[in-house]
């Protein structure tokens, strides 16, 4: 790997929301960066920020929520307090987004046609012409069949895993740097979902493109990524390679993820249990946000943890990391 | 000896059930059919000739696609659909024939529990009344034990009885959960369809959910029909899973031997691209295609189409499910091939 | 589509046939009509006759049955009053009243819809506020009321508009229309207005929870991470959600506005068919209230109908052949 | 996907010691619109003025040994020659206004109440008992339904009242008969909705009678839209009944409600006597501005779609 | 120059025989002229018909102007007197036709052009007032015309003031100038007028200047339009009584009930000393000024002076409860009873306002009384039926003298002879009913008078009916004109001239 700036670098990000009940602090100082053609899984329980952490890169943050800090360098730039008109033309173009529901990311009452078209011609001077034949090849890319009737079909003519291509394929359309895919096989069943992984899979090797895979299921992560950041309430509190975490992961978060997961050699027997559940993101106190569930907290994680790197390559924001079992 | 050798019946036995759902036309649509327009009956058949025997105290697992027809054949189960053919046998008894008040003292005894916490409880009662209205409706236990009972129900489904008289909205996703299981296990039953109990939960609940089922079932002599599209889950709970594609049910075997070695090419392609833990960098493989509509299945064996080692009988007619030896059963023509070889 | 065609055909048929028979019993049961027509210098022998002529004396079935055989036959009879035929009378009069209705129409869509957005987009906003506020007054208001408000503001204190009557007309195709000549247009004006308050309220508030609604979804978000403009985003996906609801809504109140014509008639004087079923009923001219709410329904019908096909056309998630009504 | 915002979590937080029923979570919200909450005031007023207003009236206006129609178009202050004085003015038969708008209120509400409650028990009955049954049952039930609505409610009212005549209950059986369909078609879609959702699925699962099914579990559920349409309905009704009175039909002159003093003093507006009909006409304003922003913030808060 | 007028009552047709009805037979003046016309005092003068006189007591003789010119220029002769004669009781669908005004005509004899005599079986007294009451028209265009003809313009044919121009029902009809009229010429050579059936409407449309000229000016709003100085008012007095009608016949009445609202068998209003207490109770000029804001004169018969038939000797019933309180007691009602009155709320001037007043009058002197208003749609039929115990109604004698309202309120009811056809209070009296028969028969104009005279006070002493008052019309025109108010309630562009 060339040792090339990366092509996403988020230092110390931080996004609230500023509601009546007071601040929820979604994202709360992550760092990380993502490298040419490397696939970053970011994962993380329902509501630990993973989603806002992707809209904060794409300035696409709903209405009481605000960047408050950090900066997000986009090959070179600072995309935080960038205008909306540059903002624009990074969106879609350099950075594209897929969501988790392929039901509601394409508008029910426009044709497919119509949905590709207008992302390409929002950042290309083309004729509809031009750009309906690029549209043509991206769904062929994404193995649709006979993409030309396709393209003059509605979203609700289309299965699920159909309706996920067509995402991917309008977030191909411009040939990003980097694809953002929040949980886009969640709603998938398994043999759809591995169409779906195949076809990612096959882009970033094809193209060199970047990706940021957010889900919550270590399992898809594991056969996907290069790279995994694990995130407990709106903090990154592991990051390292995909083999060394999973294998040897030092937070006791991670631990206990990775244990609670159903897997071939512990069937039958109880799985490893987190007790109790994800907390507030409103009350979070000053400490570690885990010590509620934690077995190994005690006074000092009253205080907030620093990230440490305990090896290599490694990083990890824990006062008492596993890090005998290693 | 005998009597040794011929084991009581098993809890529950489904004998050829089908279910149709049929999308009349009214009259409008009949004489339009009749000038030529495009409208037809709409035929689903969610569940197809599918037959299950499930022992006291066994969890069997049911897994497939979307659509393919779990749900339909947990709520026939459950007594909630009645099957548009075929019999359901609890304890060897038809249920279909069973006079009133033992029908209704079955439907007691076989529960479910739904994939949806948020749906699955009336937002309008407290906690109290969802779990405790049917025990005193039903006589089970007097109005007056009613707050010992909850207490206790609650309690073994780890949840904290000093909050029964607050509502559903108040809890978190697996702690409703929990009440819907407490609901259910507050009528007795012996018998649980789980329908993708766990599925919208987050992993670490999911843990417990999965834990509180398995502590459950010891604790009150449970049989249980796991329905879930994870095989990952159901391969940690289940004793002996059956594969269902397109309302059949294509194999059946214990667990371990299914997951050692599939034998219905479905299976075996499910099988693989179950994402695991251990397989990292994966190379995914998939199958082709997508289930077809149950609106108008492949004739034949419904997989044909997708399935790589399809060969020319497959097109013409379903294979029948066939017992190949210990519990396992499995509905592949290629079956009869080896059995001819080998044979 | 046939198949939705033949529902909505012998559904209609029969709402007709029940509408008129039921119209029918109505106003045989109000009185005989011959008591108000008459001069009351009439005496016995005159009222007899003019009851004979008018077939007033035949026993209602039979009445109804001559009806109805006539009505298969397109003529509806009549009018006691006009001695013209009750669908003539009634055709005269409704170029006038579909003008106003489509005026009103025409003024809460083009009014009603961009307001709506802006008051959905911006819903904490004091632009937002105001516009829901004056919609809620909109909403509130009987239509009586501000009609004899705006007379005596517009027309008595300020004198800027016309208090009634229809003003010029020039005809189009042969049909009379106003709107094309400045003095129709001032007459129009405020009866339209009057009578599009509570659709343009209607029409603010349907836009402006289809927009906050449609601004929530995951699409408008994905449009957006597209790269496509705010306009764009506004002016396509959200505006083609929301004509979803305002189209059928508002097709199927463009019924209620030709009927709420009656009220804003009656106060402006506006020559239209709303004025003529007050009379009508006013003076028991049975044939004309049974021909007027035939008409009204068939109106309705094929008013249904066409908003029922343009929703198909808007939401390709809609088949006409699933459509029960 | 349900986004959770940090304002209900604190709410729902099943770990907190706070225990916030559903009412209780309900009027919180609704007190998020101070307009609203002023509109509820002004409503409550407008109630006790109505179920008070023999207590609060100087006169029984539609007592007519009382009035005197030589006190008749008095204005606002003037005192009549028994020695009450009108603060509002009188009408042409001597009525104080005041006492007239108080009576007239009750008129208004309770012949909007009165009509939205009956239509809202038949409307409600029937479509819950098509939903549940579905089938034949329901087409029959739903095609009335839509027959009703396609016809406009004026008209309807209008032939109505020409056949029935006047009356108090001539006019609550007009609107009943206009309004009964809403609700009918209301309860239904969302009964029809709430009938498939798993709870009610556990309930059938645990063998409960029908009866408990449908009024236990499946109509507690479709309430709230149901209470947004009553309001909305109730308003619907006075307006509509303001209007029918106006055009001469609905309710016997000497019992005026609302609607009746203004379409009386409509005549003389031009004449500047404008208090026979102007201080009505606000009374009429305030409760229906009032019952619908109260309506409004209901929708608000009783849509799921639109609730975080 | 254009005159604008805005009318509250449109009518239903043009044509002039289709429907008797005011507005139709007040528009048909504007284009047919009559044999006899009326002045605005309902006195009859020379039409169509220059002089008219008894032959004998069974034959009429008109002579006809000559020199007119029906408006397609062709000439006027007595062909077309008898053509209408022939037309007008005959029309298709007529819901009302003028066959009433022309039944006594046995047989017309034409003498010459200009002269044209009517025969009939009885002597018939009323015969010049009758031919004041329909159009003439042209035998020419009219043979075979129907009522469409007449509305579409076709056959409007008239020899009158002004030329038909067209007609849009709802709307307007347009009149021009007959430059060539044998009589006065109007001073409009346009004429445009609107029916405004709402009275604010029709008043804000005459200060908005939409109109020139209104009718039927709400009583409420007069005041007002005299302070304006954009507008004049014009007044008369009305040949339209109001007056309550008694159920004087049964024993029974529906709405007469004992002071708790219960049935009663016995009726107390057949009692004169109850109907009289009743009429004394009632303040009329109270109503006058408060109801109807000065715009009326209290009635104490069937005409108001002025008009041909009065009485000398019937006065206004004065204001007197006490008086009426001690009636009632003497009658045996001192405790009162309970009674409905019933009364049209859209025909009359205030009509639902004065049911009203007069209810509050009857309670106060112990007669409990409710009201009953409602569209006369409803009230009418319902009143023919014989519904009521004690109603509200009104009377325009359309012939201006008491023979009219005398034999269809107060004469006993008889459908042969079409007497009492509006009886509804079933009022009898054997006096009376032989004093009108005899005056309708006879010619001689002083005896005529004297009998119709006595049968007014047989019945007014009798109470058949209690008369309330006289509607005075009130017109309201631009500054700059003057109307010459009419008695019969009639709006003509003819009497519409440029102030002095
Ligand atoms: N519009 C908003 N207003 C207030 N809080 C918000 C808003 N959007 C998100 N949040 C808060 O931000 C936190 C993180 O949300 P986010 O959607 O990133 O979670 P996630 O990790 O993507 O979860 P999931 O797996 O459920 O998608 C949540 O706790 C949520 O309460
Ligand atoms: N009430 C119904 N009416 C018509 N068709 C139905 C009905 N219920 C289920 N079906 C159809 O039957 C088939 C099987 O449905 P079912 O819900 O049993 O699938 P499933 O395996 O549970 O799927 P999932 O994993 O999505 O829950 C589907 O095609 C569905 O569309
Ligand atoms: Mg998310
Ligand atoms: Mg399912």
């Amino acid at each position: 790997m060339s040792q090339s700036q990366p092509t996403l670098q988020i230092e110390d990000l931080k996004t609230h929301f500023l509601t009546k009940a007071g601040d929820v602090k979604a994202v709360d100082g992550i760092s990380f960066n993502v490298n040419k053609g490397e696939v970053l899984g970011l994962v993380g329980e329902s509501g630990c920020g993973k989603s806002v952490t992707g809209f904060s890169i794409m300035g696409l943050i709903d209405h009481p929520g605000k960047i408050v800090g950090g900066r997000i360098i986009f090959n070179g730039t600072d995309l935080v307090g960038l205008a909306e008109t540059e903002m624009r033309k990074i969106r879609g173009r350099k950075i594209a987004l897929i969501f988790q529901d392929p039901m509601m990311t394409l508008n029910p009452v426009l044709r497919i046609d119509t949905q590709m078209i207008e992302a390409i011609q929002a950042h290309e001077n083309v004729s509809r012409k031009v750009a309906r034949l690029r549209a043509r090849d991206a769904l062929g890319q994404v193995g649709i069949p006979s993409p030309d009737e396709r393209l003059r079909a509605y979203p609700h003519q289309f299965s699920g895993g159909m309706r996920q291509r067509v995402a991917i394929a309008i977030a191909l359309l411009n040939k990003p740097d980097l694809i953002i895919a929040d949980e886009p096989t969640t709603a998938l069943d398994v043999t759809i979902q591995a169409q779906i992984l195949y076809e990612a899979q096959k882009l970033c090797r094809d193209t060199g493109t970047a990706m940021i895979w957010i889900t919550h299921d270590l399992t898809v992560v594991a056969g996907l990524a290069d790279r995994i950041c694990v995130m407990y309430a709106g903090r990154i509190v592991e990051k390292g390679g995909i083999d060394e975490v999973l294998d040897d992961p030092f937070h006791p978060y991670t631990y206990g993820l990775i244990g609670s997961v159903p897997s071939r050699n512990k069937r039958g027997s109880p799985l490893y249990q987190i007790p109790g559940m994800t907390p507030s993101l409103l009350k979070l106190g000053s400490g570690c946000a885990f010590r509620e569930r934690c077995s190994r907290a005690d006074e000092a994680c009253k205080n907030m943890p620093q990230a440490t790197k305990p090896k290599p390559g490694r990083e990890v924001r824990c006062f008492h990391p596993h890090l005998e079992t290693s | 000896m005998i009597v040794a050798q011929n084991p009581s019946p098993p809890i529950l036995e489904l004998r050829g059930i089908s279910k149709r759902f049929l999308k009349e036309l009214d009259f409008a649509g009949r004489m339009a059919e009749r000038l030529g327009a495009d409208i037809h009956e709409e035929l689903v058949h969610a569940v197809d000739n599918v037959s299950l025997k499930i022992q006291q105290g066994q969890v069997v697992g049911l897994a497939g696609e979307s659509g393919c027809g779990k749900s339909t054949l947990g709520r026939i189960v459950a007594g909630i659909l009645d099957p548009s053919e075929g019999q359901v046998f609890y304890r060897g008894q038809d249920v279909a024939l069973m006079p009133a008040a033992q029908a209704q003292a079955t439907a007691l005894k076989i529960q479910m529990i739904f994939q949806d916490p948020f749906a699955s409880l009336n937002p309008r009662m407290r906690v109290q009344d969802i779990i405790g209205e049917a025990p005193v409706v039903h006589g089970i236990i007097s109005r007056k034990e009613r707050e010992d009972y909850l207490d206790e129900i609650m309690l073994s489904c780890g949840l904290d009885p000093s909050y029964k008289r607050r509502y559903p909205h108040q809890f978190s996703g697996g702690q409703r959960q929990r009440i819907g299981i407490a609901r259910a296990l507050a009528v007795k039953p012996e018998f649980i369809v789980c329908d993708e109990s766990v599925a919208a939960l987050d992993v670490s609940i999911q843990a417990q959910i999965l834990n509180l089922f398995i502590e459950l079932r010891e604790k009150f002599n449970l049989t249980y029909l796991f329905i879930s599209h994870d095989l990952g889950v159901i391969e940690h709970i289940s004793d002996h899973i059956a594969i269902m594609y397109l309302g059949r049910i294509v194999e059946s075997a214990p667990s371990e031997a299914l997951f050692e070695n599939p034998n219905h090419p479905y299976t075996d392609a499910l099988l693989r691209e179950v994402p695991r833990l251990e397989n990292r960098h994966a190379e995914f493989a998939p199958i082709r295609g997508e289930v077809p509509s149950p609106l108008a299945p492949p004739a034949g064996c419904h997989f044909h189409p997708r399935c790589p080692r399809a060969f020319d009988p497959c097109a013409k007619s379903a294979p029948q499910l066939v017992t190949l030896g210990g519990e396992r059963q499995s509905a592949c023509f290629l079956n009869d091939i080896s059995m001819s070889k080998n044979g | 589509m046939i198949a939705f065609l033949i529902r909505r055909l012998t559904q209609s048929g029969l709402v007709l046939l029940v509408m008129s028979l039921l119209v029918f019993i109505g106003v045989f049961a109000i009185g005989n009509p011959v008591d108000i027509l008459i001069n009351p210098d009439a005496d016995q022998e005159e009222i007899e006759r003019a009851i004979k002529a008018l077939g007033l004396d035949k026993p209602m079935w039979e009445q109804y049955w001559i009806f109805l055989v006539n009505a298969l036959q397109g003529d509806l009879g009549r009018s006691f009053v006009f001695n013209i035929p009750a669908l003539q009378l009634i055709w005269q009069r409704m170029p006038a009243t579909l003008e106003l209705a489509g005026f009103a129409m025409f003024l809460s869509i083009f009014l009603g819809i961009p307001l709506g957005m802006i008051a959905g987009l911006k819903p904490d906003s004091w632009v937002g506020r105001t516009i829901m506020s004056g919609s809620i007054l909109g909403f509130s208001l009987p239509t009586f009321w501000v009609g004899l408000m705006m007379i005596l503001l517009f027309a008595v204190y300020l004198g800027w508009l016309p208090a009634s009557g229809r003003g010029e007309t020039v005809d189009v195709f042969g049909v009379p229309v106003s709107f094309l000549t400045l003095n129709g247009l001032s007459h129009i004006l405020l009866p339209a207005i009057n009578l599009a308050l509570f659709k343009l309220s209607l029409t603010i508030r349907l836009a402006r929870a289809g927009t906050r609604e449609a601004m929530l979804m995951d699409y408008v978000k994905f449009a957006r991470a597209k790269g496509l403009s705010n306009a764009r985003v506004i002016m396509v996906h959200v505006f083609k959600n929301i004509m979803i609801p305002v189209v059928t809504v508002l097709g199927l109140e463009l019924g209620n506005v030709i009927a709420f014509s009656v009220v804003t008639e009656t106060i402006f004087s506006w020559p239209g068919m709303g004025k003529l079923i007050i009379d009508s009923i006013n003076v028991l001219d049975r044939p004309v209230i049974v021909a007027y709410l035939l008409m009204t329904v068939s109106m309705f019908i094929v008013i249904n109908l066409v908003v029922d096909i343009i929703y198909s056309m808007l939401d390709p998630r809609v088949r006409l052949g699933d459509m029960k009504s | 996907m349900k986004i959770e915002t940090g304002f209900e979590q604190e709410i729902s937080d099943p770990l907190g010691k706070k225990e916030i029923s559903p009412l209780r979570r309900f009027i919180s919200d609704f007190c998020e619109s101070k307009v609203a909450v002023v509109g509820l005031s002004i409503i409550c007023v407008i109630i006790l003025i109505a179920i008070f207003a023999p207590l609060l009236s100087v006169q029984d206006p539609y007592d007519l040994a009382q009035l005197d129609i030589m006190d008749g178009r008095l204005p606002p202050g003037e005192v009549s020659g028994t020695g009450i004085t009108f603060w509002l003015g009188s009408d042409d038969q001597g009525r104080d206004m005041l006492s007239g708008i108080f009576y007239g209120l009750r008129t208004s509400l309770g012949v909007g109440a009165m009509s939205a409650f009956i239509a809202l028990i038949i409307g409600s009955s029937l479509g819950l008992t098509a939903a549940y049954f579905g089938g034949r049952i329901d087409s029959l039930i739903m095609r009335i339904v839509d027959i009703q609505l396609s016809f406009p409610a004026v008209l309807v009212a209008l032939v109505l009242l020409a056949i029935l005549g006047k009356g108090v209950d001539k006019i609550i059986i007009a609107l009943v008969a206009v309004q009964w369909a809403y609700y009918a078609r209301t309860v239904r879609g969302t009964a029809l909705v709430e009938r498939r959702k798993e709870y009610m699925e556990a309930a059938r699962c645990l063998a409960l009678s029908h009866s408990r099914l449908v009024f236990r579990h499946l109509l507690p559920n479709c309430m709230p839209p149901l209470i947004v349409v009553v309001t909305v309905q109730v308003a619907h009704a006075i307006a509509l009944e303001a209007t029918l009175s106006f055009l001469g039909i609905g309710l016997p002159v000497t019992e005026p409600s609302l609607g009746l003093l203004i379409a009386n003093g409509f005549e003389y507006m031009l004449s500047g006597r404008y208090w026979i009909s102007f201080f009505p006409g606000i009374a009429l304003l305030l409760t229906i501005v009032s019952i619908n922003l109260v309506g409004d913030q209901l929708r608000d808060v009783l849509n799921p779609r639109l609730q975080s | 120059q254009t005159l604008k007028i805005g009318l509250k009552s449109e009518p239903s047709s043009m044509d002039p025989h289709y429907h008797n009805l005011t507005p139709n037979n007040m528009m048909a003046l504007y284009v047919f002229d009559r044999l006899i016309l009326q002045d605005e005092k309902q006195n009859l003068k020379p039409g169509l018909a220059v002089s008219w006189n008894n032959v004998d007591e069974l034959t009429w003789e008109f002579k006809l102007r000559s020199g007119v010119k029906w408006h397609d220029g062709s000439d006027f002769s007595a062909d077309d007197v008898a053509f209408t004669i022939g037309r007008a009781p005959n029309v298709p669908n007529s819901p009302s036709s003028l066959g009433r005004y022309i039944k006594q005509i046995k047989s017309v004899e034409i003498i010459d052009p200009l002269t044209i005599r009517l025969k009939t079986e009885k002597p018939f007294p009323l015969m010049p007032t009758y031919m004041s009451t329909f159009g003439i028209v042209s035998k020419k265009t009219g043979t075979g015309a129907s009522t469409e003809d007449y509305n579409s313009g076709k056959a409007m044919n008239g020899t009158g003031p002004f030329k038909f121009v067209e007609f849009v029902p709802g709307d307007r009809i347009v009149y021009k100038r007959n430059d060539n009229y044998w009589g006065e010429k109007p001073n409009w050579s346009d004429v445009i007028v609107k029916p405004l059936s709402n009275n604010s409407a029709r008043v804000a449309a005459l200060l908005a200047g939409v109109v020139d000229m209104i009718d039927f000016v709400p009583t409420s709003d007069i005041e007002i339009l005299k302070k304006n100085d954009k507008v004049s008012i014009s007044q008369t007095v009305s040949n339209r009584v109001i007056y309550m009608h008694i159920d004087t016949a049964r024993d029974k009445s529906p709405f007469v009930t004992d002071v708790n609202g219960n049935p009663m068998d016995k009726n107390p209003l057949k009692d004169l000393r109850v109907r009289k207490a009743m009429s004394m109770a009632i303040n009329r000029k109270g109503i006058v000024e408060k109801v109807m804001e000065g715009v009326a004169i209290p009635a104490g018969q069937l005409l108001p002076d002025g008009f041909f038939a009065i009485s000398p000797n019937l006065k206004v019933e004065p204001y007197n409860p006490e008086g009426a309180k001690a009636l009632l007691k003497e009658a045996g009602w001192g405790d009162g009873f309970g009674l409905t009155i019933q009364g049209p709320n859209n025909r009359y001037v205030n009509d639902a306002k004065i049911v009203q007043a007069i209810a509050q009058m009857l309670t106060r002197v112990g007669i409990k009384s409710k009201v009953d208003t409602m569209p006369k749609n409803v009230f009418f039929p319902r009143g023919s039926k014989l519904e009521f115990s004690f109603m509200l109604v009104g009377w325009g004698a359309g012939s201006g003298e008491p023979s009219s309202p005398l034999g269809a309120l107060l004469h006993t009811y008889d459908k042969s002879q079409g007497f009492g056809s509006s009886n509804r209070g079933r009022f009898s009296n054997a006096d009376l009913d032989a004093k009108l028969e005899q005056a309708l028969a006879t010619v001689d104009r002083e005896k005529h008078k004297n009998l119709l005279i006595e049968a007014t006070e047989i019945g007014i002493n009798n109470l058949g009916i209690i008369p309330l008052h006289f509607q005075v019309n009130t017109w309201a025109v631009r500054k700059g004109l003057v109307y010459n108010a009419r008695t019969d309630e009639q709006t003509l562009a003819m009497g519409v001239k440029p102030a002095p």
